[in-house]
């Protein structure tokens, strides 16, 4: 059982991180811009995450915490 | 045939292959890279050759070799790039190949900055490589302007067996103006019979090369240069003159930044002040003349350099007014451009100093 | 909870300028990951090249020199020879290590300079807007290959750490990818054998990264790293060429 | 009198095509002009601006310092240039993108919601086109006739389709200053 | 009686200004013989380096440049480029070609420009006085390595052949010795094969010949070839590396 | 301590590992190779650390990185590999990082030949790399001098972190003079917080660097320079006058050629007329006043620059002097060595002219 | 049997020839000094000279013509 | 009055160590002296030759184009020098290698045959000394003690035993010219 928290304002909206999680609850925030003009990445149902920490691993931008 | 709206970089690309530059060699740097890009896919269509080399240091080699061979080539950079390139500059120069080098100018030292400047113009006119030699400096202030003396340059180059190089900056590479390609009035040139293309079997070996072990033949070999060199400045120098009769201050300035001085001159009009201008299109040869003459007109009371660096021209400005006015300098930096405000403000400055 | 992630002592706060999914950021993160675990932040000195990863002096946070475009192997050899004990390394893209700086490459190699050198190869030049580099393959476009890149033309791409591999003193040369989360993990490891080789005084020491331009490429982040799976590797091979145990 | 024209926007936002084709434009009703874009090694996210300078004289500077209007089409631009407007000049607002009021009071402004306007025509890539026919109403600084020659020129052959668009987007932002 | 040797028309008359026994002239003249023998000399063009063969520009019966230190390949692109039916070649030492000029000698073997290279390698700086080169042997005494050279202060010497023979469009690559009539035979062999490949439009071709310098090594000629024999050839194995039958 | 003997180069290499240099990076070339050769030996003894570098590029870009971490080093060249050490000199100023770099001058151009000359004057005080930026450069006339200078050569470059070139020419280095090598005296010196050593964990991260990518940024680092600049000129300024009370013409000249200068100043005496010297000990910053004073003199006719070159120097002499007096230039170049009787020759003719 | 002609002149008096001559015929003539200021290789018995061109072939100065 | 000496020869006849010795001589007797080699690249068979200056005032230009005396040790080298004699200078000629005479009558021309002396001393290697000798015999510029005393210097330890054979060879090249 894990928590992922976003650095938002840092994400560039290259959508990594949606493609490697194992439970696919990472997804975009089509509705929000953050400061640099992306949507950010941000995950639905949090219950779901594994811990893994693979979002964080490919983030290119360090956007990504993750806790267990 | 009609202007069309050319980007300088691809224009003075353009010039050259009408020039009938077929190789060319080079190495990416901003702020010149749609020369070698534009280069890239035009050269293939004339039966050219066009290469990325390793570095600019392999690039002047290359053209070392290409030249000596008797090809229309060309090469283009920004200034760290041309550092790189001063010691293949003084063996071309050495070797009296002919050659055309672009620098597109950014702010230095060092790695620098990116935008426009003109802080190369020590490097370019008093010989940045080690040794006496001169190259041919020309310095366009229009994208138009520089299209018509690219096309010159391989015939310069070619007349006087001398490395050409022209001196934009970041403004005149990556600017769109209206451009009318036409041709140049045809210079006889000589054969290059020098050129290493194999003997054939018809002549003795050529050798293309920049030695002489003994010092006597070292010492002719200059003075030979120096004759030429002579010859080029009798022929070359090129000035435009804007404005100067009656003016109290004399601008001198090139490139771009004469354009910006112009704007000056026109706002000072309006308020009664007259200014002049002084364009060295030709930065070596230099046009003392124009500037002596200047100096000896009664009106001119002060000379005042604009450039787009530290203060570099205008040490040649005093060496051509030799004392007879006072001489000042007023430049912006490491990629600042100097404006019109900046200008008139300094131009009345001086005057009220010089009242 | 426990923290499993998060943003190593190794980076600075400042936010990269790299593009949207360029895997600079990963590989910058790694090494700084790895100068935290083997306590080496506060002796390392890093030299940063001319590319977009030219900014890397205000990322990573440990000493730095910002070098002239390919030479980092050079400066890195003057800082070396000074500092002794320090953790010494050169971040560099192709264009700088390959291209313009290959004659330092090799020798600091041939030297045995115990240094590290994280080689960033992303088939293009990407600071400069995608020109041909040396790494670049045969058929693809770059803006001086507008027609892609011509074997017979141009020649084909330089295997790098191939070629380095050949040289005694370079005691441990590794190529890696960082294309997918597993990749990302033994490259990590890589780099992480680099920098204990180089402190071990073993000699010079390179890990070359495969990395993403999206920007040149002109592909997205997720589209880049298939493309680099699936055109880089099999030409670029992953594995090691080099470790310390063969040389003993 | 020159028209010395700042625009500027995000990377993407098409203000350096907006630039080029109002160049263009003018080149072909026989002025004179210069096109100056900002340029720089590749970091996305930044703002993008070009200088448009159209005059009868010949160009001196190709630097716009003094402009007699600035498009710009998103926040930072308008923080960047709005004091670079001469006095009466005119500043024109994309209002989609820019709560933000303009703070001079001695130039005109104009604010124009093109990026709502262009979604409507059905692409906001053409939010542009949108700013270019308001600046063009304001300035006369070409006909509007002369920009859609150049436009037919650009999008001949099978894009021919997306020039009725491009038509519509300049008039729909002529309508807004009108 | 017929001739069985005498002077190759591929040389001029000038007498090489090089120490007695150098054997920079038995090199000269197998390449000036190669050239005859494939009626090469008319349309051939040379490169001298910079090094003791400077004035190999007097010696080459055809067209000849003197490039700068290190950068012949470069030039002798320049030239192929502009004259792709000509024999365009270097002749290169171990200074010139394996130190200054890495760079430009192995890009010239990754574009696979047709040009023949000479790589004279004497384990020595000549022309400057007996400098350490990158092929030094570890211990050889050198004006710059007054006690040897140190492999852990200055690695161990590079060997080129090998290196360039990572090089796919390095499509011949062959180390050859001077030290007696045997081998003489076999290095003029090697520098024909290297020429036909280029003529044949193969790709980049190199024959790295070991040759003496008896002056900087402080013995005489004979001694000299005896110390190469005996040292020289054990660090760098005579060989072809690449040839253009495995390259189809 | 007694003099001794000492040949040029050699004393130039012992004069800086007195002055505490640690750390050399050279690549071998003609007529400076004592150089390189003397400190592989001697550095290690110091426990300093020689190296040869693949280059002149290599070098100076190791020089680079061992100036960063605060450490006392050098190099040295000759006029080619100086020429490809532009870029990277032009690196070491902007980044401002304490270096002392030696140019034993040969013949130019290109390849050129290995005998003395003066003809780099121009790259070394013009800046023959790209930007604005300056060298403090020293030119030493006599071994002892040369020894006397490098060693406060390396307090210059720390006190103000800029690289100081020490000019000299192949007789410099060759020949033998001697010598006794004295405590320069101590300068106070900042500490070298900036150098990259490790943070240790007790300060921020030091950052070594050129790049100002944003232009107001690279101007005001411009500014900063030169405000640097204006400060050595106003205490590092050298100059030696000889005879010039009562001179009718007065020779410019330094390095070497001030030594022929000499002897032509004594023989010209014997025949009864005054010629003086004017010697620039620092080619940047420049005596001008030394020179503008010696204008303003009444019995000054004339003024002659001379030069183991085409006339490089003389521009500055003519910037100094302002029109004043006539300057007329006389020079060997290409490894020719003026002789005293040459010298004398030209004075006669210029004052048989000035009467 | 074979003949060998010196161009004495250019000789530099290595001695590299003197150790290749399968029947040791090349010898250094210590009594002359050519204008280069060296001792000249030379043949003593040329009737013993087999043509095999070793001597020529190893000079490094090409002063050696070989007939048959 | 100032020496300016112009020795010349072989390379390998060892007149740059006699300018040397020389060099080092008149400075322990305390006189400014300066010492400029020719140099160049590696070729062979070439002359070599040294300046030597000695005098009482600094020395001025190292390089000597008037000479007091040249010791030429072979023929090139007497081509070569013979003309940059002072008139009333001296020039040593080494007549066991040169046969021709010196051409100039206003100067002192002294032939010493160097080899034939060195030879019979049983080593030709210090043909140098016996023209040194001669050179010292001739123009006193130092005291052959002091010459000893350098000599003495340089063959230190085992070479010591050289050291009266080099006596020998100063006093024999002394008697040529007495
Ligand atoms: C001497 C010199 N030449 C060229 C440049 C321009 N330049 C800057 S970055 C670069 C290449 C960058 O490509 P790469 O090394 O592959 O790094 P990337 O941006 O791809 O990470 C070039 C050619 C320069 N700054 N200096
Ligand atoms: C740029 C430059 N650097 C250095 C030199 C001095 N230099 C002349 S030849 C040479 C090295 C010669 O060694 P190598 O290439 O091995 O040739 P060799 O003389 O041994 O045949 C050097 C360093 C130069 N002329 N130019
Ligand atoms: S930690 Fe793993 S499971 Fe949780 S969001 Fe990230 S990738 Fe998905
Ligand atoms: S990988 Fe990082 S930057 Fe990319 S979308 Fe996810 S959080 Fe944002
Ligand atoms: S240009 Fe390419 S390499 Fe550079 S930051 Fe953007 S994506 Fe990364
Ligand atoms: S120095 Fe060495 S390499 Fe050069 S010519 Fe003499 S022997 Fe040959
Ligand atoms: S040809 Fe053969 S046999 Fe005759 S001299 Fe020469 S080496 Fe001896
Ligand atoms: S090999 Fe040639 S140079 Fe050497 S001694 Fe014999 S003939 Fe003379
Ligand atoms: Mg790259
Ligand atoms: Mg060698």
């Amino acid at each position: 059982m894990g928590k992922v928290t976003f650095d938002e304002n840092k994400c560039k909206g290259c959508e990594l991180c949606t493609t490697v999680c194992p439970v696919k609850i990472v997804v975009m925030d089509k509705d929000r811009i953050n400061v640099k003009g992306y949507h950010p990445a941000t995950v639905k149902e949090m219950d779901k995450c594994t811990g893994c920490a693979s979002c964080a691993r490919i983030c290119p931008d360090v956007v990504i915490r993750v806790e267990r | 045939m009609a202007k069309e709206l050319w980007k300088g970089n691809e224009a003075i690309a353009e010039a050259a292959v009408k020039a009938g530059c077929k190789y060319f060699f080079g190495y990416p740097i901003t702020p010149q890279n749609e020369i070698p890009e534009y280069m890239s896919a035009r050269l293939p269509q004339v039966g050219g050759c066009f290469l990325q080399a390793e570095s600019e240091v392999a690039a002047i080699n290359m053209v070392y070799g290409a030249a000596g061979s008797g090809a229309r080539v060309m090469t283009s950079s920004s200034s760290p790039g041309i550092s790189l390139k001063q010691e293949g500059i003084t063996y071309i120069a050495g070797a009296e190949l002919p050659c055309v080098i672009v620098n597109i100018v950014r702010g230095g030292p060092g790695l620098g900055g990116i935008q426009p400047a003109q802080s190369d113009y020590f490097q370019s006119t008093k010989g940045g490589g080690h040794g006496d030699y001169r190259l041919v400096v020309l310095a366009p202030s229009s994208v138009q302007e520089a299209v018509d003396l690219v096309q010159e340059a391989f015939d310069i180059a070619d007349q006087y067996r001398n490395p050409v190089l022209v001196l934009g900056d970041g403004m005149i590479g990556q600017m769109m103006e209206p451009v009318e390609f036409t041709e140049v009035k045809k210079r006889k040139l000589p054969e290059k019979t020098w050129a290493t293309v194999g003997t054939g079997g018809k002549r003795e070996h050529n050798v293309i090369n920049s030695l002489f072990i003994d010092p006597a033949e070292c010492e002719k070999h200059n003075f030979r240069l120096f004759e030429k060199y002579k010859e080029i400045e009798k022929n070359e120098t090129r000035v435009e003159t804007y404005n100067l009769e009656g003016a109290e201050i004399v601008f001198v300035a090139y490139g771009t930044t004469s354009r910006i001085a112009k704007n000056a001159i026109n706002s000072l009009a309006k308020e009664g002040i007259k200014a002049g201008l002084i364009r060295p299109i030709t930065l070596w040869p230099y046009p003392h003349e124009a500037i002596e003459e200047a100096a000896a007109q009664a009106s001119v009371k002060a000379f005042l350099s604009v450039e787009m660096s530290m203060g570099q021209m205008v040490e040649d400005v005093r060496l051509a007014v030799n004392g007879k006015k006072p001489v000042h300098f007023y430049g912006r930096t490491g990629g600042m451009v100097p404006t019109p405000k900046g200008i008139v403000e300094e131009a009345k400055k001086i005057l009220g100093g010089a009242k | 909870m426990a923290v499993v992630f998060e943003k190593t002592k190794g980076l600075t706060d400042k936010p990269f300028h790299y593009c949207p999914g360029c895997t600079h950021g990963i590989i910058h993160r790694l090494v700084a990951e790895v100068l935290e675990e083997l306590n080496l932040v506060e002796k390392a000195i890093g030299v940063a090249p001319v590319g977009c990863a030219v900014f890397a002096y205000d990322y990573f946070n440990c000493d730095m020199q910002e070098a002239a475009h390919g030479r980092a192997p050079a400066a890195a050899t003057g800082i070396k020879r000074v500092n002794p004990d320090c953790a010494v390394f050169t971040y560099q893209g192709d264009g700088d290590l390959a291209s313009i700086g290959a004659a330092e490459i090799v020798h600091a190699a041939m030297r045995g300079e115990k240094i590290t050198t994280i080689f960033v190869n992303n088939a293009i030049y990407g600071m400069t807007g995608g020109q041909m580099a040396p790494t670049t393959l045969v058929g693809q476009k770059a803006t001086t290959a507008p027609f892609g890149r011509q074997e017979d033309h141009a020649g084909m791409p330089l295997r790098v750490s191939e070629m380095l591999a050949t040289i005694p003193k370079a005691v441990f040369v590794e190529r890696v990818s960082v294309h997918d989360v597993k990749h990302i993990v033994q490259a990590k490891k890589a780099i992480k054998k680099a920098f204990q080789a180089q402190m071990e005084g073993k000699g010079f020491t390179l890990v070359e990264v495969l990395s993403t331009c999206p920007t040149n490429w002109g592909k997205t982040p997720v589209e880049a790293l298939k493309w680099l799976e699936e055109n880089m590797i099999p030409y670029y091979p992953l594995g090691n060429f080099r470790n310390t145990e063969e040389v003993k | 009198m020159a028209h010395e024209i700042i625009m500027a926007g995000f990377g993407g936002q098409g203000v350096m095509a907006m630039g080029k084709i109002l160049a263009e434009a003018a080149l072909k009703e026989g002025k004179n002009v210069s096109w100056l874009p900002s340029y720089g090694p590749e970091m996305r996210g930044g703002t993008a601006n070009c200088n448009v300078i159209i005059s009868e004289e010949p160009v001196g500077a190709p630097i716009v310092t003094e402009a007699t209007a600035a498009i710009v089409m998103n926040r930072p631009s308008l923080d960047k240039f709005e004091k670079d407007v001469v006095p009466g000049g005119a500043l024109i607002i994309n209002s989609s993108l820019i709560d933000q009021k303009a703070t001079r009071d001695d130039i005109k402004v104009y604010y124009v919601p093109a990026n709502d306007i262009a979604n409507e025509l059905g692409t906001g890539k053409i939010s542009n086109m949108v700013m270019l026919g308001a600046y063009l109403a304001i300035s006369g600084a070409t006909k509007e006739d002369t920009i859609m020659e150049i436009i037919t020129e650009i999008f001949s052959g099978k894009k021919a389709s997306v020039i009725p668009l491009n038509k519509e987007a300049l008039v729909r932002g002529a309508a807004c200053v009108k």
